[in-house]
């Protein structure tokens, strides 16, 4: 008996001693976790957006996140858009939006714009300013980037099946929905094969199309011209792979009506990448257009 | 085994007319390279050198029918260390390779080149030279398999290129169509393996599990609707047929039992259906028949020969 | 007659061969100067002689005796005097103790009275198997007053001849069913008297349709106990393995390890049966043997009626001597014999045959490793597995392979003659026995 | 003694290659379902109007995660007794999205409320995809390379391989629906994530130790059969990664079920196969460089190559 | 019992001749796993030698405190915690590199090698000598993890740590994850071969 009295008491000094060891890891290393994620978040935004270490982004940029639940309500299913600014200076508003795209309301929420990154807290704060109005559920987010209050861009991550698993990506668009860059964030695909969707040959194709082009994208077998391609892994930067700044953004603007080469061997992948930046650019043209035109006829103030 | 090379060398010859000489060049390094493994493989492991049995033959054959006829030399290379070195002597030699050795190479080339193995498909000349290919920039003139057409595409698009039904089947049966040296002509491939069953080398219960399995299955799944799919075409096309002829039926790796034969021969069949239509490749045989390789001891295991009359008191 | 009567599993067709000496009738082959007799004819113990040097002896007089154990006595073939005892070659082991005979050929044959043995009873008849050393000369060599006093729990309702002689080459018992029918048949009455039953089946295969006339006839003229009924066989290698038979005609399965009478079944060869009659009807001992001597390396192939002890190389001086094309010579059928080395070899009851094999006639490419077709499992008419035994010796385990039934194996041979790889399976099979019985 | 039950394995695991097949079957008769990528197909319970049904317009389709974007109907075709609709998409469906279709016949027919369908691929096919998934798709051991070390450890004999593996695999099912329950009803709620590695593996000690007891004093002879390998189960990567996996991809409680056995018995079966393999391989004449561990992991590697067969594979 | 080795003797045991993964074939996971790369092979190893010294250390230094009773359940517990910290701290400073190595961070905590020398070394030997023990295990298991990420990476990127080396790329089959089994399996064999070959040469 004393035996396993003894045991009991160890073990229970062990355990709390270990748990002691893990709770001030948790807690030293927390908040580190999500400052580092955030930073990396960033850094992927801006370089998408076409900054880098060498072209620093300028002080007046802005990212706007705009996130966007799905509300079950009594009379039916609506979208809600938590927007910042609207009700007050730390505050957000919570627009409501009805499926067929008719304004419905709007709540004002208690959140500054940093305590709404995390997730939880966002929840309950959204929550309260709905009341017993119906329930929500976070469905996605994307950031409106502004410089100098001007609409520069905007910022989309997005998820869409690959041909293994899921492919994770964010996709920049120009003010005027033309792709600015696409960036993929983890993918799955086979190495060799449909893994070189991460290439700047493939991914940069996406750049400089037009909503009008998106809209009826398709992907084509054929070859991928040389020139195009030493056009796409120059990416701007001048001087790499023989070709002038002018001249890749010529060759670029040559292209850029034309549909997405696939890569070989992977048409699948391919695919599946055009078709899930097709259908992320369409619906966010959409429900923008709503919003924007719910945010006019309302007058309600946002900071872009 | 030389009879096995001779059922197999008109293939190789009536390719030759379909695709050029291609064909032959990268047969001929296919084989060379297999034959040279063999030699200094069993020259390094201090074994009797025994290239003259023909399995390295068999072996370097069988890689270049399975490979498209348009990729570089090289890769026939690769694929012969592979299957004759490391899939062969490394497990002790002749008869104790656990997996199909020519297979077993595809399958390495097919992932370490994926670009090449998918793409390098030569299509039929249809009245050019033999030797009109030679030189030619590859991508000028590479093509798709009808059954990656099927994958990526759709059976509308399989007529529109190969043909409407039934011409598409005399068209398939006689090997007029792109694809491996070993998958165009079924005619040829069903000849040779009837004429090895006439000859008693190989029995009637592989392949003949194998094409029902496929037929059926393909027939019932493959089609829009149940019962709706094309079994003619899921066997001519791609390499159901050299598989259930030559390769489900290697002696090594097949299992040597009846029942156990008819059990691996319609597992390798569902397989091929299932990566045919649900996986992530147009043509599913390669890897049926390696997924089945190494159940055939297990089933040989399980289906064991029955003995003539236990001893009394049974067996202890 | 609709389908011919075989076992159904396994067997092989070789080509039969026997063409050469089928049509020869019996010929009496003249005794040598010297016989050797080796004194384990039979499974069982060996003999312990009677006699000793110099001793002069009479055809048909006991010369040895079974001291202790499971045997039967040894007689002399011929007249003459005792030289000694001696070292002899043998088909299957080294070297083996043998009396060595001088003949006397002034010495007058000697003769044996017909008796009538349906007044013996069943014991005095087995005495009389007995004394006349009579042994399974099919090959098998086991005493047959034993098979034929059956142990009382398994009652016995079936005796079957074995006419079958599936081996190639060998006509020995073909003749004899031609020449010898009528005693034949006799023996087989005997048999049944002995055994206290009804039913005998001789089985014997479609490609001697004249023996089976002949038995026929036989078995119908015949006067005396018994149902005797000649079946026809289906042409197939190893129709005539004991167990085979049994299966082919009565559908019965000998259980691994046992012998017939346990599913009440007797076996005779056709051989064994006319000399269970000679001894029996005329009181002569087993002292000679009817035996092929065939293949395309002998000057004549014949049909011998030979003294138990003659040596294959008087044979050869008889027949004319060898061909040059000479390759290996066989004791026993070309299937289940054994090669011999030297031709010094005496003829013991149990030779059916000795083969003189061209390298036409044998095969001696080299073998190679195992492809695993699986040929051997098909014709092994036991269902055992020979590739895995052999590949198991190579490895060195043959300790493992007791598991594969290699002790049911009774090394019939179809497993090496179907293997493409030329594989020596049934040498790797002796082997395994012996080391599996060593360690087990 | 188990050797007849290994059979049944084997039989239910081709089971389980048709049987995903199968419930797509089964799927047919639910009250909306997808056909193809463009067509859903609608079973209504009372016939309605035919020019209702009919019309386009009265169809709102949406993806359940984006109702506010309706998916244009470009047709709807009405069946001969008006009991089925058949409505045809332009652009191809997401078909692993649940969707919703809403009837509105209000227009014409006053107080009858929008009939709504969900439209999703049946629950027991997502949950055979897990399963299979697990078994053969993503096996843990041959395209996830984990829990090498036992793998390697016992599969040098059929029996110990058939041992471990079901030891294995009681002790996974067991521990991850502890874990599974630990995790969605403590840690989550408590926000203790970080405990994880702690908490998962002193589980799985529990169940070890649970198992241990139980089967010493319920089973002695199972217990002296299996009871080498539960210390063994401790030290599989696979153990503590499949906690890991369901706490990462939240999963409900039978998807949770569903992986546990899938790894399991995918273990299990990589166990007995690789085992069969070496016990051929006994017998064969391996150099001696590679006798042992390197040979082993060669074949793994061949068997890795084969099981790529399967890479891409969508059941549904 | 107190081990008379020096401190360097007990390190390069770890490294040459109880190397975790081509000697003892234990930890085989991530070495068949994730050692396409020399960076990935060093961050692991990085790892199991934080993991495993501090566990080393930990065992020894409460070794008279531990009850024989619940060794293994201690054991366990201390591996479990120490994985724990090193997940959290890479999670939080090195993303890029927690990213890649991903769910094989976590199982750490199964892997035998720690456990094993837990039993045979630590909870027998003084502090400092399960220091070196440890260091020289988790040396070892990274000495392993990097030449087989140094052969993965050049043969199948031409790079080593990320430097363009070859120029060119000789066989993208190395770097495929399942090569992981073929590339331990013939480096094992390799190692046995300079084995054999020394013994041999000694003997003569």
């Amino acid at each position: 008996m004393k035996d396993i009295l003894t045991i009991i008491f160890r073990l229970t000094v062990a355990c709390l001693l270990a748990g002691a060891v893990m709770g001030g890891a948790f807690v030293l290393t927390n908040q580190a976790k999500r400052h580092n994620a955030e930073l990396n978040e960033r850094k992927v935004m801006l370089s998408l957006l076409g900054y880098s270490s060498v072209k620093s982004a300028p002080a007046s940029l802005k990212l706007h996140p705009i996130y966007r639940y799905l509300i079950t309500a009594k009379g039916g299913e609506e979208i809600g858009y938590l927007l910042p600014g609207g009700a007050g200076e730390a505050g957000m508003t919570l627009v409501i939006i009805d499926l067929d795209g008719k304004f419905v309301g709007q709540r004002p929420v208690a959140l500054s714009p940093e305590v709404a990154k995390e997730e939880t807290k966002r929840a309950a704060a959204i929550q309260t300013a709905l009341g017993g109005d119906g329930k929500a559920r976070y469905a996605d987010q994307t950031i409106v980037v502004t410089e100098g209050g001007q609409r520069l861009a905007y910022l989309l991550p997005g998820r869409f099946p690959g041909f293994k698993t899921f492919i994770t990506a964010m996709l920049a668009l120009n003010q005027d929905f033309s792709i600015r860059g696409l960036e993929i964030m983890e993918s799955e695909e086979d190495p060799g094969l449909g893994g070189e969707i991460v290439q700047k040959y493939f991914k940069n194709q996406f750049k400089a199309k037009t909503l009008e082009t998106m809209r009826k994208l398709g992907v084509v077998k054929t070859p991928l011209p040389d020139e195009y391609r030493r056009a796409l892994e120059a990416d701007g930067g001048a001087g790499s792979g023989g070709l002038s700044a002018e001249q890749v953004a010529k060759i670029e603007a040559e292209y850029s009506g034309k549909d997405i080469y696939a890569l070989t061997g992977a048409t699948i992948s391919s695919r599946s990448v055009t078709e899930g930046v097709k259908a992320m650019v369409q619906k966010f043209v959409y429900r923008l257009g709503l919003l924007d035109q719910a945010l006019k006829e309302q007058k309600i103030a946002v900071p872009f | 085994m030389w009879t096995v090379v001779a059922c197999l060398l008109p293939l190789l010859f009536v390719s030759v007319f379909i695709f050029g000489i291609q064909t032959l060049i990268i047969t001929a390094v296919s084989v060379a390279s297999c034959l040279l493994v063999e030699v200094a493989s069993q020259k390094a492991l201090g074994r009797k050198v025994t290239v003259a049995d023909g399995s390295a033959v068999i072996t370097g054959l069988l890689i270049a029918y399975v490979i498209p006829p348009g990729v570089p030399y090289l890769l026939p290379v690769l694929g012969a260390v592979m299957a004759i070195y490391i899939g062969k002597h490394l497990l002790g030699g002749l008869g104790y390779n656990i997996f199909n050795p020519a297979l077993l190479a595809r399958a390495f080339l097919l992932a370490t080149f994926p670009v090449a193995m998918t793409s390098s498909w030569l299509p039929p000349l249809r009245g050019m030279s033999i030797f009109s290919r030679l030189g030619r920039p590859l991508d000028a003139i590479s093509t798709a398999t009808p059954l990656a057409v099927l994958k990526t595409q759709g059976m509308a698009a399989v007529s529109q290129q190969f043909g409407e039904v039934p011409k598409i089947y005399s068209t398939f049966f006689l090997g007029l169509r792109p694809g491996a040296i070993g998958e165009t002509s079924g005619l040829l491939i069903v000849l040779a393996g009837l004429y090895l069953m006439c000859r008693k080398y190989i029995t009637w219960h592989i392949p003949v599990s194998v094409l029902t399995a496929i037929a059926l299955l393909t027939w019932i799944f493959g089609g829009p609707d149940y019962f709706g799919g094309d079994p003619l075409l899921a066997i001519l096309s791609g390499g159901a047929l050299l598989g259930a002829f030559f390769m489900a039926n290697d002696y090594v790796t097949c299992p040597t039992g009846k029942i156990a034969q008819l059990i691996y021969g319609t597992g390798i069949g569902a397989l091929t259906v299932l990566i045919r239509l649900k996986g992530g490749y147009p043509e599913g045989i390669c890897y049926a028949i390696l997924l089945m390789n190494p159940l055939s001891s297990v089933l040989d295991d399980w289906f064991k020969p029955r003995r003539f009359a236990p001893p009394l008191g049974g067996v202890k | 007659m609709t389908a011919l009567l075989t076992f159904p599993k396994g067997g092989v067709h070789p080509p039969a061969a026997k063409e050469l000496t089928a049509s020869l009738a019996i010929e009496v082959m003249p005794v040598p100067d010297e016989l050797e007799i080796i004194l384990g004819q039979h499974i069982g113990a060996p003999c312990t002689p009677t006699v000793a040097a110099k001793d002069e002896v009479k055809e048909g007089q006991v010369i040895g005796e079974v001291v202790k154990g499971l045997g039967v006595p040894l007689h002399a073939p011929v007249s003459g005097i005792v030289k000694g005892l001696g070292q002899s070659a043998h088909p299957m082991r080294v070297s083996v103790p043998s009396l060595l005979l001088a003949t006397n050929h002034e010495a007058a044959p000697a003769s044996y009275a017909r008796r009538d043995w349906r007044q013996f009873g069943k014991d005095e008849l087995l005495k009389m198997v007995h004394g006349a050393g009579i042994i399974g000369i099919g090959g098998a060599g086991f005493p047959s007053h034993v098979k034929l006093n059956p142990p009382p729990d398994n009652p016995v309702d079936t005796l079957i001849i074995n006419g079958a002689e599936c081996e190639p080459y060998i006509t020995a018992d073909h003749r004899q069913m031609l020449e010898a029918s009528a005693e034949i048949v006799e023996g087989a009455q005997i048999i049944l008297k002995i055994l206290g039953i009804e039913n005998c089946w001789i089985g014997i295969e479609n490609n001697k349709p004249d023996a089976i006339a002949a038995m026929g006839k036989a078995a119908r003229e015949s006067s005396g106990p018994g149902r005797i009924t000649v079946a026809p066989l289906k042409v197939k290698y190893p129709q005539g393995s004991e167990k085979q038979l049994i299966q082919a005609l009565t559908g019965r399965k000998v259980p691994a390890f046992a012998l017939p009478s346990a599913v009440g079944v007797v076996v005779h060869n056709v051989g064994t049966t006319k000399a269970i009659h000679d001894a029996v009807a005329l009181g002569k001992p087993l002292y000679e043997k009817v035996l092929t001597v065939s293949g395309r390396g002998i000057a004549r192939p014949a049909n011998l009626l030979v003294k138990v002890g003659t040596r294959v190389s008087d044979l050869v001086a008889y027949l004319g001597g060898v061909k040059p094309e000479l390759a290996k010579v066989v004791m026993g059928g070309p299937m289940m014999g054994f090669a011999v080395s030297t031709l010094e070899v005496p003829v013991t009851k149990t030779t059916s045959s000795v083969l003189f094999l061209t390298e036409d006639e044998i095969d001696a490419t080299p073998h190679s490793p195992c492809i695993r077709c699986g040929w051997c499992i098909e014709a092994c008419p036991m269902g055992l597995e020979p590739k895995e035994v052999a590949i198991h010796v190579e490895a060195g385990r043959a300790q493992d392979t007791a598991k594969f039934g290699v002790f049911e194996c009774f090394e019939c041979g179809c497993c090496a003659y179907v293997c493409p790889a030329k594989r020596p399976l049934v040498q790797f099979i002796r082997l395994a026995k012996m080391k599996a019985k060593k360690l087990g | 003694m188990i050797a007849p039950n290994y059979r049944r394995i084997l039989l239910l695991l081709l089971c389980g290659l048709f049987l995903p097949m199968a419930a797509r079957a089964a799927g047919l008769a639910a009250k909306a379902s997808f056909k193809g990528t463009n067509e859903i197909v609608l079973s209504l319970a009372n016939p309605a109007d035919a020019k209702v049904l009919g019309d386009p317009a009265h169809y709102r389709v949406s993806e359940e995660q984006n109702p506010d974007i309706s998916l244009p109907v470009a047709q709807a075709l009405v069946s001969a007794d008006r009991s089925t609709v058949t409505l045809s998409f332009k652009e191809p469906l997401n078909t692993r999205l649940t969707h919703l279709v809403t009837l509105n016949q209000g227009a014409t027919k006053k107080g009858q409320a929008p009939e709504t369908f969900r439209v999703s691929k049946s629950y027991l096919g997502y949950l055979l995809s897990i399963l299979v998934s697990a078994l053969l798709i993503n096996n843990f051991v041959f395209t996830k390379y984990l829990g090498l070390c036992v793998f390697f450890g016992t599969s040098k004999r059929k029996d110990t391989a058939k041992g471990m593996g079901i030891t294995f695999t009681i002790v996974m099912v067991v521990s991850a629906i502890m874990s599974w329950f630990f995790y969605q009803y403590i840690l989550k709620p408590y926000q203790l994530g970080f405990l994880q590695v702690v908490i998962f593996i002193g589980l799985v000690s529990l169940t070890v130790q649970a198992v241990d007891t139980v089967l010493r004093k319920v089973n002695p002879t199972l217990f002296k059969a299996f009871g080498v390998y539960l210390v063994l189960v401790i030290a599989n990567c696979v153990i503590i990664a499949v906690p890991l996996m369901l706490a990462d991809n939240e999963y409900n409680f039978l998807e949770s079920l569903m992986l546990a056995l899938g790894a399991g018995g995918g273990f299990l079966l990589a166990l007995y196969l690789m085992s069969s393999a070496r016990e051929r391989m006994d017998l064969a004449n391996i150099p001696p460089t590679f006798k042992g561990v390197p040979i082993a992991f060669i074949v793994a590697g061949q068997f890795a190559l084969a099981f790529l067969g399967f890479s891409g594979l969508k059941l549904f | 019992m107190a081990t008379d080795k020096t401190s360097l003797q007990l390190v390069t045991n770890g490294i040459l001749n109880e190397n975790p993964i081509f000697r003892l074939v234990l930890s085989m996971c991530p070495a068949v796993g994730i050692s396409t790369t020399v960076m990935n092979g060093f961050m692991l190893g990085v790892a199991v030698l934080f993991v495993q010294v501090f566990s080393s250390c930990t065992i020894s230094l409460f070794k008279n405190v531990i009850h024989p009773r619940i060794r293994i359940p201690t054991y366990t517990l201390t591996i479990a915690t120490w994985v724990t910290v090193i997940d959290m701290v890479l999670a939080a400073y090195m993303p890029v590199a927690y990213a890649k190595m991903g769910i094989f961070i976590k199982l750490i905590v199964a892997f035998a090698i720690i456990t094993m020398r837990l039993e045979m070394f630590a909870c027998k030997e003084s502090v400092t000598a399960s220091f070196w023990d440890g260091v020289g295990m988790g040396l070892g298991f990274m000495f392993g993890m990097m030449s087989l990420g140094l052969v993965r990476e050049l043969l199948g990127q031409g790079t080593i740590l990320g430097h363009d080396v070859l120029g060119f790329k000789p066989l993208l089959f190395f770097v495929l994850p399942f090569a992981g089994f073929f590339c331990v399996g013939l480096m094992m064999a390799f190692f046995n071969y300079i084995e054999l070959a020394y013994r041999r040469a000694k003997r003569a």
